[in-house]
């Protein structure tokens, strides 16, 4: 499961490594106060559950073919989250630090794109917009 | 034959649910489906091109042919993390 | 202060974003059970303590002129550490993720070349040997 | 006039201690103390170039000229992090 509703644990993520493990790349977002000018009081995140599972999977298990020796952990959030709060947590563990940053990177970013979660933003008016990444 | 089809985020308010079951013609495809809603819900309407669309949950081009009790989903621009 | 004889409070780093900021990259460089194929049962990292520390606020420096919407937040240990342990952990801060990477591997590399600490590496055997890079 | 020498990690080991005071004539460079250790100092007469120097806690090239009272030190390849 890489869907939570609850607070994501960021600090148990950097329990991941193995002790052939001498590196620890770990990404997280974090929910800010504004986007592109406009103040941001909270974010609602909204996933197609089983397919966002499905295709958070499929990512972890392209990374890990690419990279063998690297070890990955994701947590997505989803629901209301309030300003500093964790949105996603991704932690890679590997021998070497190269491949832990170039998986941290590429698991990003792939969620990012392909995976069905969706996330309005509340402003201090009362006002809220879907965000549309590609406007 | 009926398929079902869910919305989400910004789809799921333009339609005003969160999803529905749609009667097809056998052999109908994802972009056969696009269309009929196309035809009735003027927010889809304004779309130049379909969007992406989820077959029982994995990715599927409009050519994808529907079998009856497929779950389809049309996805709004993703944005998660 | 980057260096410490203490255990890095490496969840401590979780807390350096700031409400601006989106993303946040940490990276933690962790004693591993070997190395080049021999087991290592422990390292002693070993500074030149006031040359290390002006060395790391320089690299702290360079990086926010460079990317000035970053926050870089550096703890390096020295001493005897176990297998497991965290060695460095650099926590880079950025309301958007490509920056709060590029600087956070900007700064472990930098850091790998530039400052001046030596990490002695112990084995099963009894044996013991300062760790060359350049070999 | 007398300049502090350091010595770490690999250097302190080969030396057998962590640094000492060396007498140098006025307006020797980094290299003409370098040089002056590597006579004495059979591991460090094998380097076939200078290793990197800090003088004052700052990297400084073998040209820099010392004066009295600097701390000095050659630095093994460092392998930190």
């Amino acid at each position: 499961m890489f869907l939570t509703d609850s607070p994501i644990d960021v600090a148990g993520l950097l329990r991941e490594a193995r002790s052939s493990d001498g590196a620890l790349c770990l990404f997280v977002g974090v929910v800010r106060d504004s986007n592109d000018g406009r103040a941001t009081t909270s974010i609602r995140y909204e996933a197609y559950g089983p397919m966002a599972e499905t295709q958070i999977a499929g990512i972890v298990e392209e990374l890990a073919g690419e990279h063998p020796d690297v070890r990955l952990a994701i947590r997505h959030r989803v629901g209301e989250l309030s300003v500093g709060e964790a949105s996603v947590a991704i932690a890679a563990v590997s021998p070497h630090r190269a491949e832990a940053f170039a998986v941290c990177r590429a698991a990003i970013d792939r969620i990012k794109t392909t995976v069905p979660i969706w996330k309005k933003e509340f402003h201090p008016d009362g006002s809220s917009d879907w965000v549309d990444p590609t406007r | 034959m009926r398929v079902e089809v869910l919305y989400f985020a910004a789809f799921r308010d333009a339609v005003g649910k969160d999803g529905e079951t749609c009667e097809l013609a056998d052999r109908s495809t994802v972009a056969d489906l696009w269309g009929a809603l196309a035809r009735r819900v003027p927010y889809f309407a304004r779309f130049p091109v379909m969007p992406p669309a989820a077959v029982n949950r994995e990715y599927a081009g409009p050519e994808t042919t529907l079998v009856a009790g497929d779950e389809v989903a049309f996805l709004p621009p993703v944005a998660g993390g």
